[in-house]
């Protein structure tokens, strides 16, 4: 085990081969320390998986499984209904990106939530199949450049719209399906502990930035993942059966503009007619966004000004990882 | 207990008797059966598992890989499109050497889509890495059912249990059924050493590379070599706790002075038994050889029980389209590896479920009685000879 | 079985801070807040103090650059505040004001300071002048132990706090607490005792190691352009003077201030206060703000302070110089105007050019002259600074920006220099440039939160008698001020790093003791550096060997 | 008593084929035989032509084919003489019954089959107000052939019935009663 932080478990530690800037090991690290130690953590195929382990060496210091692509969240019904009516008081958690949620994990999602298992399913959403070269998937965005939705001649990118993942799996009825960002840690801290206190199925949506993949510096991660947030791109939600309970209003509305010039897998809309077009269309997906949960009306407790506000001493931390911290 | 029972509700009793803790499944005929009595017990508080109804049989495999990596001894049961829809998990299981053990409930795979047995679906599988028993009577399916799970859990590796659907999953016939104490003493409860477990938090499931991963596969090779030697202590110690055996890897049947021996797997080795009695009963010098383990593949084993034999035909319901038989492929290997020139006529029948009738024996014994070499590849029993010259679209 | 199982953490065996190309350091950078004040104040420690609610440590903090809080936080023209980097967020924190609370509170819960533990060394430091300079100085070099006797010809210490800042903009009483703190300290205060009077200035230097004169400005100057003397012509400074020993002279209805600075617009109110119906100030600078790019175009004078005078009822023509007095006979009728063009030429001197044919007249029975101050050094030749002979000198009376802040910080860097002296080594430099500005800042994780102010004195009522103006402000608001600071360059343990590191290459070592990050690991991503509030992590690249 | 009988059912889906075969293979299992029950295998729908087949031996039974040979046949629905080749594989004096009102017309071909008119539907709507031939029929078969005894067939139908409720139970007893008596009497019509 590494324990060199006594403040925090390091479910996710050093060692592991995430490019440099990852938001998705970002990401993992803040929601597995603040589920903490007394979990299972079963994953998806894909970037996580294979970055964290390697030949023999893990960086997990909780108990995880990896079995294939598409099964984790069969795999962890099958943990969870294991370990039921046993003594420990362990949770099961399923991770997996957006690739193993949307599209080929779907399935084996809705069988888990529909069967009511006791679990939380984590996506890691960076928009693409990031492990195998940066193909588009079912939540790469309009418009998006990927390996296989490329800007030519006739193309803009992407030319279909990144699913409603949260209103899919919200549509089974289920206790708790949320999205937060990497770059609202208050925010995601208060939902995967909300997360945790609740009973069910539950469904959270993390929107974790891929320097590689959206073609961005690897230290303007955060700052992508807070602008998805405040140009309505990627509003922040909560739904309790279906019902939205929870919104985080826009303390600043951004042009989409702002959020696509960071990142190379947008450039080719700056480029004419046919991209400000494409620009428009994703503008008006933003502010379709924006009305359809009142993301600059909303009378919430905090907004994303208050989210992603700084101040001394921090936001809150995590779980004791163990005695050291106590 | 002997009980007349249909060989679904046996094995599910079989199962009960198991206590697994976990029971995943997706419904798929002819193994249906089977998981409603399950579930019924279940309803009933007679088992204490969960029964976890999947979205898809890959996903069924999916929750008993996860409940058997929890700990949790685990049973799953599929057939044709369903075991192959599990192909990649049933390899992730083995590679991941968890004692999963499951009843296929064999049938033929579409298309054109067929729900009548043969051996096509789990034949197709035998290189996933599973042990795989055939099974010849439900009493040999109930009772496979139990050293199954004694040598998943010896060897850490899943077993898959083949029963011929319908031929087997849908017949009444008289089986002995163990006492629950009788089976708690023979199979103690699951302690599996890598159960996921917050207070020794290990992972299971990494990454390998080229320069270790091959070290893996052999190691799952050897593995599966030395469980040999684990079911054939199991059928031992099995015979001497409850008095039955069945064999272990194979099963000879009046060998002793036979030229000419037929090797099969599955139901239809009764059959072929009262025809080898019928024509003995006639003078003719035949036995036969029931291959109830494939994988391992008891190459040794069979080289020595046909020491004796002059020639030897393989009668199997599966089929690797463009090659012939699969066991019959097999069992050349072992004899050309072994230096012995022995005769092997492949026969292929009783696909999707054609029944192979006595005569059907019978005329595959008479096919197998030339001198001289056997053909390569395969002849196929009771085929429609109308059917000869169709060409796909006529 | 033993792969088929990864221990946990054991990835650590890999070590990804090969990977990177460049590292991040955690270094503090200097804040424009403290860069701005000529005292050097630690502005951003105290208020991060403050925010953790340790008020006399923020006291202390604060008084190791500064002993007048309650003073400063009264008169002082806060350039900390101008240097703000919050200002370009939403306003400016308050400084000023938490300055004056702190002050304030320490003498309602008796703060002192603390005593050294040892004398420093048997030497004797003669201070010449108990103004804002000699104080200040004289306070660092007890503080570590050194022996001071500070020699003023006036009856009460404070120099020009004291005799030239009207009670209402800073009560006497507020003064003397932190003059006495100072003195508490064991500095010995010889007043009546002029130099070159009452002690020669040769006797002063063979009785102490080492002398430092801040003799302030006590002589007027009168800009030589106009003529502006003689009968109903009064001198600003000995005006305040008068006004600050106590005296309430009479005024005549109509005054004329001239000048453009703060003690222009002390005059003016004074004036009002002591019954003149018709105060003017006149200026040949623009108000402050008016004239960008040309700030010697502008009045001197703080904006809050012509504000409440204005208020008061003060009037002010800008940008008109005197041309000269208009008399009849003996009798003062006023003043001829003309209008100004440009007060400084091309070399920087004060040289106004008034057009001709755009006089005005100005009627007024009194003209107040406050346009500049000069050192008196008369018998003082001997002390002329002479630093490797230990005579120093500082204050007003070299130049500079003359705020009782800046002759503070002088005092201090006199302390310094003298220490140096005596100790045979080189001084320190105390002033710092900003380090910290506002584009190493990542100012969206601070809220936009509107800035505190203190309330005024009602302007009829304050026109009555020489009450402070300005009041101060309430704890809560002290506190929320202290908590809007952006804390520019220096780590206030957000966490952001923390949780931002992909890596788990940022190690948190605890409340007070911040994080550190381990190379081991971290791959230079950079994210830590981007998203650092402050700007106190800086990215270095990394070497190629 | 013998070393194999055979039966073949016949039926449609929802008769109760299925069912038959496996009481019968239940039936001589408690009074001491092998028994072998299974049907003619296919997905399961109301109305199709379905069969299923029985093996009983005093001793152990090792063959899974589909009966080809059988001894007797037992007919649900006499409307499947006019579709099915009921008799084939019966040899002649190989008993065949039928629910039928009267000895059916059809032409056997060669064989000689010994009829057995049952009015399996009539009696079944007496007591069960449905038409479920099958253990009419079945105890016909008991009666007619001597294979099973009547005893054993109620065991297996007690516990088959036990729990549909005693009105049920003592229904289908009744059925069997009358079924048997009919078979033993070699048929009524």
């Amino acid at each position: 085990m590494d324990r060199r932080d006594p403040f925090r478990l390091n479910a996710l530690t050093s060692g592991h081969r995430a490019c440099s800037g990852c938001g998705q090991a970002m990401a993992a690290r803040m929601v597995g320390d603040l589920i903490g130690p007394d979990a299972i953590f079963v994953n998806a195929t894909g970037c996580l998986q294979v970055f964290t382990t390697h030949n023999a060496q893990s960086a997990w210091q909780v108990p995880w499984l990896h079995s294939v692509f598409a099964n984790a969240a069969a795999v962890a019904s099958g943990v969870e209904a294991a370990r039921r009516g046993l003594p420990g008081s362990e949770r099961v958690v399923v991770q997996a990106g957006d690739g193993g949620t949307f599209d080929i994990g779907l399935q084996c999602l809705s069988g888990m939530i529909e069967r009511g298992h006791d679990a939380l399913f984590v996506c890691y959403d960076n928009e693409a199949y990031m492990n195998t070269g940066v193909q588009r998937s079912g939540s790469t965005p309009h418009a998006a450049r990927t390996t296989t939705s490329p800007p030519g001649r006739l193309s803009e990118g992407k030319r279909h719209l990144k699913k409603d993942m949260l209103a899919i799996v919200a549509a089974h009825h289920m206790p708790y399906a949320a999205t937060a960002s990497v770059a609202f840690f208050p925010d995601l801290k208060a939902k995967v502990e909300k997360a945790m206190r609740l009973r069910g199925p539950r469904f959270l949506h993390v929107f974790s930035p891929c320097p590689l993949g959206w073609d961005h510096d690897a230290a303007a991660s955060v700052q992508v993942a807070r602008l998805a947030v405040e140009t309505g791109l990627f509003p922040l939600v909560e739904l309790e059966y279906g019902a939205v309970t929870g919104v985080m209003r826009l303390a600043q509305r951004r042009p989409v503009e702002d959020y696509l010039r960071l990142q190379g897998r947008f450039k080719h809309l700056f480029k004419d007619a046919h991209g400000a077009a494409e620009l428009r269309h994703l503008q008006a997906l933003a502010d379709a966004n924006i009305r359809r949960y009142g993301l600059l009306d909303a009378t919430t407790a905090w907004d994303t000004g208050e989210a992603g506000r700084a101040q001394r001493g921090g936001r809150g931390g995590y779980a004791p990882a163990h005695g050291a911290a106590s | 207990m002997r009980r007349q029972l249909e060989g679904s509700r046996a094995v599910a009793e079989a199962v009960r008797l198991c206590r697994p803790r976990v029971i995943a499944a997706y419904p798929i005929t002819p193994q249906t059966h089977i998981v409603e009595h399950l579930s019924q017990m279940v309803a009933d508080g007679e088992l204490a598992a969960e029964c976890i109804n999947t979205e898809s049989e890959f996903a069924a495999a999916s929750v008993a890989l996860g409940a058997v990596a929890a700990g949790a001894r685990a049973y799953t049961a599929s057939a044709a499109q369903g075991l192959l829809l599990m192909t990649e998990v049933l390899f992730n299981i083995a590679g991941l050497r968890l004692p999963v053990v499951m009843t296929c409930a064999n049938r033929a795979v579409g298309a054109p889509i067929n729900i009548f047995n043969d051996h096509q679906d789990s034949l197709s599988l035998r290189d996933a890495g599973w042990i795989q028993l055939y099974v010849e009577s439900n009493q040999e399916a109930v009772d496979s059912m139990i050293q199954a799970y004694r040598i998943a859990e010896a060897c850490e590796l899943p077993v898959m249990v083949c029963m011929d659907g319908f031929f087997l999953t849908h017949t009444f016939e008289p089986v002995e059924l163990p006492e629950q104490a009788q089976v708690d003493a023979w199979l103690p409860p699951l302690r599996f050493s890598r159960a996921l477990d917050p207070v020794a938090p290990a992972t299971l499931g990494g990454g390998s590379e080229p320069d270790n991963y091959l070290e893996y596969r052999r190691a799952q090779h050897q593995a599966l070599d030395h469980a040999a030697d684990e079911i054939v202590s199991t059928a031992a110690a099995f015979q001497s706790t409850f008095g039955r055996t069945h064999g272990a890897l194979i099963d000879g049947y009046r060998l002793d002075d036979a030229e000419r021996v037929l090797i099969t797997l599955g139901s239809v080795m009764g059959a072929v038994r009262d025809t080898v009695d019928a024509l003995r009963e006639r003078g003719e010098r035949v036995g036969a050889l029931k291959l109830r383990c494939v994988r391992p593949f008891p190459a040794a084993g069979l080289v020595h029980a046909l020491r004796g034999a002059r020639r030897v035909a393989v009668l199997e319901k599966a089929i690797s389209a463009g090659a012939g038989g699969i066991i019959a492929a097999e069992l050349r290997a072992a004899m050309h590896a072994a230096g012995i020139a022995l005769p092997v006529d492949g026969f292929v029948g009783g696909l999707g479920g054609r029944d192979l009738t006595p005569a059907s024996i019978e005329a595959v014994f008479a096919a197998s009685a030339a001198a001289g070499p056997a053909p390569i590849g395969c002849q196929f029993v009771d085929v429609d000879a109308a059917d000869e010259a169709a060409r796909p679209g006529e | 079985m033993s792969r088929l199982r990864f221990d946990p953490g054991s990835s650590t065996a890999y070590r990804t801070g090969d990977w990177r190309r460049a590292r991040p350091i955690y270094a503090d950078r200097w804040p424009p807040c403290g860069a701005g004040c000529p005292a050097g104040e630690d502005i951003q420690a105290y208020l991060a103090l403050l925010q953790a609610g340790r008020e006399e440590a923020a006291w202390r903090k604060l008084t190791e650059q500064n002993p007048f809080p309650a003073v400063c936080g009264r008169i002082c023209p806060h350039p900390c505040e101008s240097a703000c980097n919050r200002a370009r967020v939403d306003e400016a924190v308050a400084i000023h004001q938490v300055e004056r609370h702190l002050g304030d509170l320490a003498r309602g819960r008796g703060f002192a300071h603390d005593r050294p533990r040892a004398a420093a060394a048997e030497r004797h430091v003669g201070v010449v002048g108990a103004g804002p300079a000699g104080l200040s100085c004289a306070y660092q070099l007890a503080r570590v132990g050194y022996r001071v006797t500070i020699y003023d010809a006036a009856s009460e210490p404070g120099g020009t706090l004291r005799w030239g800042v009207p009670d209402y903009r800073l009560p006497k009483d507020a003064l003397l607490h932190e003059v006495e703190a100072i003195l508490a300290l064991g500095v010995t205060l010889r007043l009546g005792v002029r130099i070159g009077a009452d002690l020669s200035a040769g006797e002063l230097r063979t009785r102490h190691d080492a002398v430092f004169t801040a003799i302030g400005n006590g002589l007027p100057l009168v800009p030589a352009e106009a003529d502006v003397t003689g009968h109903g012509v009064d001198s600003g400074i000995a005006f305040l003077r008068r006004v600050n020993a106590g005296e309430r002279p009479s005024l005549p209805a109509r005054v004329a201030v001239i000048g453009a600075g703060n003690t222009a617009i002390d005059v003016a109110r004074c004036a009002r206060r002591l019954g003149a119906a018709e105060v003017t100030i006149v200026s040949p600078q623009d108000r402050p703000g008016h004239r960008p790019g040309q700030p010697a175009e502008e009045m001197t004078a703080l904006p809050t302070e012509i504000a409440q005078a204005e208020a008061e009822g003060v009037r002010l023509l800008l940008r008109l110089g005197v041309q000269r007095l208009v008399r009849s006979g003996e009798h003062l009728d006023g003043l001829q105007l003309a209008y100004v063009d440009h007060v400084f030429d091309d070399a920087g001197r004060f040289r106004p050019v008034l057009y001709e044919g755009t006089e005005t007249f100005l009627p007024a029975d009194r003209v107040i002259v406050a346009t500049g101050q000069q050192p008196d050094w008369s018998g003082l030749d001997v002390l002329q600074p002479d630093p490797a002979a230990g005579i120093f000198a500082g204050g007003d009376c070299v130049g500079g920006a003359r705020t009782a802040v800046a002759a503070i910080g002088s005092g201090h860097q006199a302390a310094e220099d003298v220490m140096a002296y005596l100790e045979g080594r080189a001084p320190v430099e105390l002033g710092r440039a900003a380090t910290a500005s506002f584009d190493t800042l990542h100012t969206h994780y601070y809220r936009r939160v509107p800035r505190h102010t203190s309330v005024e004195a009602d302007t009829d009522e304050r026109q009555r008698d020489f009450r402070e103006v300005q009041s101060g402000l309430e704890s809560v608001a002290v506190a929320a001020e202290a908590a809007r600071c952006l804390s520019c360059g220096v780590c206030m343990e957000c966490d952001n790093c923390w949780h931002f590191c992909p890596d788990a290459a940022v190690i948190k070592l605890g409340p007070g003791q911040r994080y550190r990050f381990d190379y081991e690991y971290c791959k230079g991503c950079g994210i830590c550096a981007a998203e650092c509030p402050t700007g106190h992590i800086r990215m270095e690249a990394e070497s190629g060997t | 008593m013998m070393t194999m009988r055979q039966i073949r059912f016949h039926g449609r889906g929802g008769q109760g084929a299925v069912s038959a075969a496996a009481l019968l293979s239940l039936a001589a299992f408690e009074d001491g035989f092998e028994a072998q029950a299974f049907p003619k295998f296919g997905s399961e729908r109301r109305g199709a032509p379905v069969e299923s087949y029985v093996r009983i031996s005093d001793r152990p039974i090792r063959s899974h084919t589909q009966v080809y040979a059988p001894d007797a046949v037992v007919v649900l629905d006499a409307t499947l003489l006019r579709s099915e080749p009921v008799l084939r594989g019966l040899t002649d004096g190989g008993l065949a019954i039928v629910n039928a009102e009267g000895e059916p017309e059809m032409a056997t071909g060669e064989v000689a089959p010994r009829w057995l008119a049952v009015t399996a539907d009539r009696i079944s709507i007496e007591h069960l107000n449905r038409p479920l031939p099958n253990t009419v029929l079945l105890a016909a078969l008991a009666g007619a052939s001597g294979w099973v005894g009547l005893p054993a067939l109620e065991t297996v139908v007690r516990r088959h019935f036990g729990r549909k409720g005693e009105r049920v139970v003592g229904a289908n007893i009744e059925i069997l009663r009358e079924g048997y008596r009919l078979g033993a009497a070699g048929g009524s019509t």
